[in-house]
């Protein structure tokens, strides 16, 4: 079986799954249905580790041409490199490990088959994304994933209390995405207007041949490029719909709002970096927002109560982290920290996942406490995935932190210490998290208390894979001071057969600095550890209400108002504009003016009917007028006129 | 030949006097309320027409117009009867014969 | 000749079926026109000019009664017949489909749309655009709501004064051409009298802008739709409408190019006017009709804006989004019809979860949902996706414009279906999809992602014809700019 | 000539086969010599005729179709005033008597070629109508109408005589073609010209009924009855309009530019006036008549043109009298004791036949293809277009105005109230219907033949 073949059913498996639980699973019993869709999945992991082994350059698969019109084709093309590959094996590997932790999480649904349809769904589109070799395709899986978050964020939309919330957040969710997609949309235009193809590589290659024609247009292009990724990887400003995306199911929030579709967008700016290269300014934007996004985030995350609301916050912080380092123009360390953020924010969604099944739906860290004893494995994972994402020494997140960490260091002294302080946020609201659900006193009231149980091995097990993951996922990338030969191994990889990104060469930092970045991070994840601590377990300090807060903490658990700005400044006066466009414009001035003319013609022959009168002496008087208005007419006419 | 140009020097005085019996005519038919009058003031319209024609046929000096009057006058004859027969079942219906009477059909 | 006088015969025929056969009747009358048709489509090539009707000799006062179809034409003639077998299979297990009326006037109004969509003779064209009207009128006032008589007449006159005006321009164009055939118009040359083109296409235009409607003029349309039964609902938007943008691409454009000029950017701006407007009024309306008619004028406000772009790319989009909002309208319109079936009202606010209670229909209307909006892996979002590219490469302002479709469009939609779906269930029992709704929705959603993934298939239709229009022109015109 | 001798005959015959009481034989005598009539005047250049020699009619090819459109009319008002007319036992006969020679005089106005056989034509036209109009001897409505018509007619006759006298006086001759030959000689700046064929026009204008000499119109057609009216509305309006139009493209052509103001006014008014005024109307007979107005606005068209006037005329007037003839013929079939236009509600939709008819004989009246009333108004028009644009303009809107009226009455008629409210047909109003149905959708073909 050549490589092509194996790649279209790489991406065919999922679809397949899809279509046979989409049409029959309503019959086939539970058990089935799951399996299916986990083995599905599984394969085409499988299916992707061989060509990862195998893989060598850029191999273009043709599947069909969709259209041809008349200065440029839309083709159906799959692209097999490094970095495709890369997502292929984060999407599938992730995906097949939460689609077992789904088998058990969402065992008391009765929308079970419809569940695990949309999952297989999302992960073909995903993976139309990630590995098709055009901007076309790309969109094709962009507003796929989209479609797909869409029906998963909503699944619950006939729940008796949340049905129309839940509803209301999906559809918030896609409205958001397709804002960005209009970007993505404008930049595929001008891509077709410039260089009449849409292939990654002929792109690639036109600019690299001369890269100075490019310039201008390369960076309307590329921002309409970041403004999708805004929407995809929830960036301000639009990023409000993350948080509200947690209606949907725990599962769901840990694969497609944290490990794989929010990344989509990091994904696009690698893609295209080609582009990004031409184009600073647009760079030093994602820098800004970036920044801005991650230390709002985190601010944000600090004083949030729902327990999957800190971790959206924490999602849209690290994705922050993430664009920083596109910014920068260090894009294998961003997709290192997609890689790691993957595990670990997997893992700590599972880990929330399975506290809110044991304590049957409570999402609210003030009613829980003291999980610890309880729920020892989710405990233990949810504790590694804690420390990873903190970056405490040595884990996975650690690493990959560090990198960015570093780029910013020697961009600028101020980014870093912007992102210090970001990092120390983070460390705050994690341990915060940590303490007040696993330590402590339990504070649901007793009769929860009886119910609270360890989730079954379908639900603990991809957690254990996943903390192995979240502890040594650093291997992957370990920074060239301590391993020379090993080091940046990732990087290497992927730069190696990635286009474009061959030429980008992020230098690497001598051993002292580093090793002094890498101290200062350390310590700064061990001191919050420490506070924390203290705060949370010795002093049994639990989150305040909302009374008494200072205004600080209450900017913090209202989000900074952002949701009540958006609802004032943008959706209030288009409502607006519609009614009274309805009620004034359409209704009174056109609808009623039509009538208002009808009815006056038909009331005008009222007055012509008049001068019927029915008197023989009118209608001879008439006549005579008639003959004497025709002679004078001559008489005028043959004086005037000749 | 000598008539002919007697008429043809006092052609307008016929044209003029033919033109005021058919004004009379028609101002008659205009103003007056009775029927028969009506009537009789068409037929005087009519007669107008008759002159004006003979005088141009002596004008002329063709006979053609003396027997289009010949016509006219029959056609008038037959007008007259048909009238006098509409005006008698008129009177029938509506004992009167005047025309300010017939207003029933109008607007 | 039979693929015309087929439907005539049969929908003569069909007044006289007895009640209880009608229903089969018009089944299988629509079956045997398709099949008809899909004989022509099996003998057609791409490049063919198949001529129905072609005497000789030329008639008094410039009239050849000249019929046959190219590409284009078939594509359209494809459509209708497609689209009426639909209507009648939608409409099957409703008592008006068992009104021989009904059925015989459906397949007069097939009759007139295929005239139109093949006749290749000015005063033959604007004769079957006006005997289209009637049939629909009909429908209309029969089987609609009672009390709709003011919204008839304003739609009757509103069409009639457009045709009025189109009349004149075709009395104009006598003068230009030697005959009215379709040939010898679009050779007529109004070199140097650029104006007078104008105004004569002005007339046409003011006709199909009334149909299409296009933004000043689409009055007419949400009271028509509400007080509409289903079917005509779905003949109005579905087909009639579809009359116009043909018009558009046949006619208006080949014959007054050199007027166009004048009218392109006008009707550019009216079409990026309607886009917003009818998306921004249809996102407070509370009956779903309503909602779906102020859609559809958005929609079509920019299949016109893109028909104006002239350009040979934004044609063939333009043709793919007419077949897609064919699909589109006719599913919409079923769903509204369906729920007012059942629960004799269309008002959103007093709907909800039905989806609950109708699982099957709760997902097929969520797929007419998503095509509606055009996401990908839909006919829609090639035509959009090209239309607006198109517009964008005239000017950016129009294009940002239109993509605004893509935002307002997903927000009314999906407020229509979350609001009628989704939520706590407000009613007890809802009959889920018959058989022949069923299996109208699947041809729908099967039509709506084949063309999506191969929309190729259109173009090939596409393509030839419109060059071979570019050819009858002037040499110096061509249709792309 | 033959023809017109055998319609007279026929008339004559009719009358004494009338004592007999027998309406159906009365009916057969008369179609049957209508018909011999029609295939006479058909073949009229076929054969030899024994009054060859006379000069006084001459039917070119256009005015031989008119007078076998004419025929044909009468025929069908003939049949239509069937059922109408056998109820009146008495006087039966004299209904067909009196149209026929009133269809002489048609013939009369039709074929002349001399000022002699127009005025007699003009005559023997009006005459019977006059008597034909108050025929219903009880009726007061019947008898105002007379007397309206009478006088106003006579007044117009006289107008036009004096026109007549006056046109004579300045060109010396009553043959047409000589008062062309010397109008074209270069008189036609003549004042006593002008002012008579200004005064020949004002007739003509009260003949077929348009403003401002259009007030006997409503009067008359409300007062009559159904059948008489429906003769009026055709074939007088046709015999009338076609020798308007004779006159003023043939023997005054050189005249007629000058008086195109004239005329562009009472097309204008006519049209507007018409359509305006038949809005409001209730009794269908005057709504009908309004609207017979305002087609003769369109009419009036043909007079300006030249060239394909006398040929539009004909297209039009065949789709105008058609539908006049059927929806008169539904209106006697739907009439109870008024003419109320309220009567029509739902006919069309209980009554198939009936409603296809009237649903045709409407929208060929508002002018909606493939139906003749278009293509009518489309020749009228489109030859009128080049020079009179802003006429046309309004003309095209008055025309909507009519669009409205009729489509008010078409809905009014296929209204579901009317279900179940079957009427009936005699086989006489089924043939008229059918004979009006094919005029409307096939008169136009006439086009085709070369």
């Amino acid at each position: 079986m050549g490589k092509d073949m194996l790649l279209l059913t790489l991406i065919a498996l999922p679809l397949i799954g899809a279509a046979i639980n989409g049409i029959l699973g309503k019959r086939l019993p539970k058990i089935l249905v799951g399996s299916l869709a986990t083995i599905m999945v599984f394969i085409s992991f499988l299916l992707g580790v061989t060509l990862f082994s195998g893989i060598n350059g850029t191999t273009i698969v043709h599947l069909f041409q969709v259209a041809k019109f008349d200065d440029f084709t839309l083709d159906a093309n799959f692209q097999l490199d490094s970095l495709s590959i890369w997502m292929t094996l984060i999407i599938t590997g992730i995906g097949s490990l939460i689609h077992l932790f789904s088998m058990g999480y969402m065992s008391h649904d009765e929308g079970y088959h419809k569940f695990f349809t949309y999952l297989n769904l999302f992960i073909f589109s995903m993976l139309l994304l990630v590995l098709g070799s055009n901007y076309f395709v790309l969109f094709f899986g962009w507003e796929g994933v989209g479609i797909c978050s869409y029906l998963l964020i909503g699944f619950h939309y006939n729940d008796a209390e949340k049905g129309i919330a839940n509803s209301l957040a999906a559809r918030k969710a896609f409205i958001m995405n397709r804002i960005g997609d209009a970007g993505l949309l404008f930049a595929l235009f001008m891509m077709l207007n410039k260089f009449h193809t849409l292939e990654f590589v002929e792109i690639g290659k036109m600019i690299t041949a001369s890269p100075e024609l490019y310039t201008g247009i390369a960076g309307c292009i590329t921002l309409c490029l970041f403004l999708a990724a805004t929407g995809k990887s929830a960036q301000i400003p639009l990023f409000t719909w993350l948080p509200d995306a947690m209606a949907g199911p725990t599962p769901v929030s840990a694969l497609i709002h944290a490990a794989t579709m929010v990344t989509a967008g990091i994904y696009l700016t690698v893609r295209s970096n080609f582009l990004f290269e031409l184009a600073p300014t647009t760079k030093d934007i994602i820098l800004v927002i970036g920044i801005a996004t991650t230390v709002v985030a985190a601010f944000i995350a600090m004083r949030q109560n729902d327990i999957k609301k800190v971790l959206a916050y924490s999602t849209v912080s690290q994705l922050g982290l993430m664009f920083v380092a596109l910014g920068m123009g260090a894009y294998t360390v961003a997709l290192f920290h997609v890689t790691t953020h993957a595990f670990f924010k997997a893992l700590l969604f599972l880990g929330s996942g399975s506290v809110i099944h044991a304590m049957s739906d409570e999402q609210d860290i003030r009613k829980m406490g003291g999980l610890s004893k309880l729920t020892p494995i989710t405990h233990i994972t949810f504790l590694i995935g804690t420390l990873a994402i903190t970056g405490f020494p040595f884990l996975s997140g650690f690493y990959s932190k560090d990198e960015i960490l570093a780029h910013a260091w020697m961009s600028s002294p101020i980014v870093y210490g912007i992102l210090m302080v970001a990092v120390t946020m983070t460390a705050i609201y994690m341990f915060r998290l940590y303490f007040l659900v696993f330590h402590g006193s339990f504070r649901g009231g007793e009769k929860l208390k009886s119910h609270v149980h360890e989730s079954g091995l379908s639900m603990t097990i991809p957690l254990m894979v996943l903390a192995v993951l979240s502890v040594f996922g650093g291997i992957l990338n370990l920074p060239g001071i301590f391993f020379h030969n090993a080091g940046h191994w990732m990087s290497t990889f992927l730069e190696s057969t990635t286009y474009g990104l061959n030429q980008i060469k992020p230098e690497h930092m001598d051993g002292s600095q580093s090793i002094i970045l890498m101290c200062i991070a350390s310590a700064v994840a061990l001191t919050v550890l420490a506070w924390a601590y203290i705060t949370y377990v010795k002093n049994q300090a639990i989150a305040k209400e909302d009374a008494d807060m200072n205004v600080w903490e209450k900017l913090s658990s209202n989000k900074l108002y952002i949701d009540e700005i958006y609802q004032t400044v943008f959706v209030q006066p288009i409502l607006w504009l519609s009614t009274t466009l309805a009620k004034q414009f359409e209704t009174r001035v056109l609808n009623n003016g039509i009538f208002r003319l009808t009815s006056a013609i038909e009331a005008s022959g009222n007055y012509t009917r008049k001068w019927q009168s029915g008197f023989l002496a009118s209608y001879l008087f008439w006549m005579v007028m008639g003959i004497i208005g025709f002679i004078s007419y001559y008489i005028i006419k043959s004086t005037f006129w000749n | 030949m000598e008539q002919l140009n007697n008429i043809g020097a006092s052609l307008d005085f016929y044209i003029f006097v033919s033109i005021a019996l058919f004004s009379i005519g028609a101002i008659g038919v205009l103003t007056r309320k009775n029927m028969i009058v009506l009537l009789m003031c068409i037929e005087l319209m009519l007669n107008a027409v008759n002159l004006l024609l003979v005088t141009f046929s002596t004008f002329f000096g063709n006979g053609e117009a003396q027997i289009f009057v010949f016509f006219i006058i029959v056609v008038a004859a037959a007008e007259a009867t048909i009238g006098l027969s509409i005006l008698i079942m008129a009177y029938r219906n509506s004992k009167s014969i005047d025309i300010e009477m017939f207003n029933k059909l109008n607007g | 000749m039979e693929l015309i006088f087929l439907p005539l015969i049969l929908g003569i025929i069909a007044f006289f079926v007895p009640t209880k056969w009608v229903r089969p009747f018009g089944l299988l009358a629509s079956l045997s026109i398709l099949a008809v048709s899909i004989v022509h489509l099996m003998n057609f090539h791409a490049t063919d000019y198949v001529m129905l009707f072609n005497p000789a000799e030329a008639f008094p006062l410039g009239l050849t009664f000249k019929m046959g179809y190219d590409g284009l034409g078939l594509v359209m003639v494809l459509l209708t017949n497609a689209v009426i077998l639909l209507i009648l299979l939608a409409n099957y297990n409703r008592d008006i489909a068992s009104n021989a009326k009904f059925t015989g006037l459906t397949l007069l109004m097939q009759f007139a749309l295929l005239g139109l969509f093949t006749s290749l003779d000015g005063i033959l064209f604007y004769t079957f655009w006006e005997l289209a009207l009637i049939p629909i009128f009909l429908i209309l006032y029969w089987f609609g709501k009672q009390d709709n008589n003011r919204a008839l007449f304003k739609f009757f006159l509103y069409t009639l004064l457009g045709s009025l005006m189109m009349l004149l321009s075709f009395i104009a164009l006598g003068y230009f051409s030697p005959s009215y055939s379709y040939f010898q118009l679009v050779q007529a040359n109004f070199a140097g009298k650029e104006v007078a083109a104008a105004l004569i296409m002005g007339g046409i235009l003011f006709a199909f802008s009334v149909k299409i409607p296009l933004f000043p003029f689409q009055t007419w349309q949400a009271p028509t739709y509400t007080n509409a039964p289903m079917a005509g609902t779905m003949l109005l938007s579905a087909l009639m409408l579809k009359m116009a943008l043909y018009g558009m691409i046949k006619w208006m454009i080949p014959i007054g190019f050199e007027g166009l000029v004048y009218l392109k950017w006008p009707v550019i701006t009216l079409g990026g006017i309607g886009i917003v407007y009818g998306a921004i009024i249809a996102m407070k309306q509370k009956d779903l009709k309503t909602l779906f008619a102020y859609a559809s004028i958005s929609h079509l406000g920019l299949i016109a804006a893109g028909i104006m772009i002239f350009s040979l790319s934004a044609i063939e989009a333009s043709m793919i989004q007419i077949i897609n909002h064919s699909i589109v309208a006719i599913g919409l319109f079923l769903a509204a019809g369906i729920i007012e079936d059942r629960l004799q009202t269309r008002n959103i606010e007093d709907l909800g979860g039905i989806a609950k209670v109708a699982p099957h229909f709760g997902f097929w209307f969520a797929v007419v949902t998503f095509i509606s909006v055009s996401v990908p892996f839909t006919a829609g979002f090639m035509g959009e996706f090209i239309l607006i590219k198109e517009l964008f490469t005239a000017h950016w302002v129009i294009g940002l414009t239109a993509a605004t479709t893509l935002v307002f469009g997903a927000v009314y939609m999906l407020r229509a279906y979350q609001g009628s779906m989704f939520g706590p269930s407000k009613m007890t029992v809802f009959a889920d999809l018959t058989w022949n709704e069923y299996a109208v929705f699947a041809i729908l959603a099967i039509a709506a992602v084949g063309f999506g993934l191969y929309p190729q298939i259109i173009i090939d239709f596409i393509k030839p014809s419109i060059k071979f229009t570019q050819e009858l022109m002037s040499g110096d015109l061509t249709l792309t700019k | 000539m033959d023809a017109l001798i055998i319609i007279f005959v026929t008339g004559l015959i009719g009358l004494f086969v009338g004592m007999l009481k027998n309406s159906r034989l009365t009916l057969a005598v008369i179609s049957v010599g209508l018909i011999a009539g029609f295939v006479s005047m058909y073949h009229i250049n076929d054969y030899q005729s024994m009054f060859q020699s006379y000069q006084g009619l001459q039917f070119s090819r256009t005015q031989h179709m008119f007078a076998l459109l004419a025929i044909a009319l009468t025929l069908v008002s003939v049949l239509l005033g069937y059922t109408y007319f056998k109820e009146d036992e008495e006087h039966t006969s004299d209904y067909y008597g009196l149209m026929l020679f009133s269809l002489t005089g048609a013939l009369c106005l039709i074929g002349f070629s001399n000022l002699f056989m127009f005025f007699l034509g003009l005559e023997i036209l009006s005459i019977p109508i006059y008597v034909l109009v108050g025929i219903q001897k009880g009726n007061a409505l019947a008898s105002e109408a007379s007397v309206k018509y009478f006088f106003t007619g006579s007044f117009a006759t006289a107008i036009m005589l004096f026109g007549i006298a006056l046109v004579y006086g300045s060109t010396g001759s009553f043959e047409m073609n000589e008062i062309q030959m010397a109008i074209d000689m270069g008189i036609m700046k003549s004042p006593m010209l002008n002012i008579g064929v200004l005064m020949m026009m004002a007739a003509f204008l009260f003949k077929v009924g348009a403003v401002p000499f259009h007030f006997w119109g409503p009067d008359v057609y409300q007062g009559s009855s159904n059948a008489v009216m429906a003769y009026m509305a055709s074939v007088v309006k046709l015999a009338a309009l076609f020798a308007f139009v004779h006159f003023f493209n043939f023997t005054f052509h050189s005249v007629t530019p000058f008086v195109s103001g004239i005329i562009l006014f009472a097309i204008v008014v006519s049209l507007f006036l018409g359509y305006l005024s038949a809005l409001k109307q209730t009794s269908f007979r005057r709504m009908m008549a309004y609207s017979s107005i305002a087609n003769t606005g369109f009419a009036l068209f043909a007079v300006l043109n030249q060239q394909y006037g006398e040929a539009s005329l004909w297209i039009f007037m065949i789709g105008y009298a058609c539908s006049t003839i059927a929806l008169i013929t539904i209106n006697m079939i739907v009439e109870k004791e008024t003419d109320d236009i309220a009567n029509w509600k739902g006919i069309g939709y209980s009554n198939p036949f009936i409603g296809i008819t009237l649903v045709i004989s409407l929208l060929s009246m508002s002018g909606i293809p493939p139906f003749t009333g278009f293509f009518g108004k489309y020749l009228l028009l489109s030859s009128a277009f080049s020079n009179y644009l802003p006429v046309v303009i309004l003309a095209i809107i008055a025309s909507l105005i009519g669009a409205y009226l009729y489509i008010r009455l078409m809905v009014l008629s296929l209204s579901k109230d009317g279900e179940g409210h079957k009427l009936s047909i005699n086989p006489t109003q089924t043939i008229v219907l059918t004979l009006s149905l094919v005029g409307i959708l096939g008169g136009w073909l006439v086009l085709l033949i070369k």
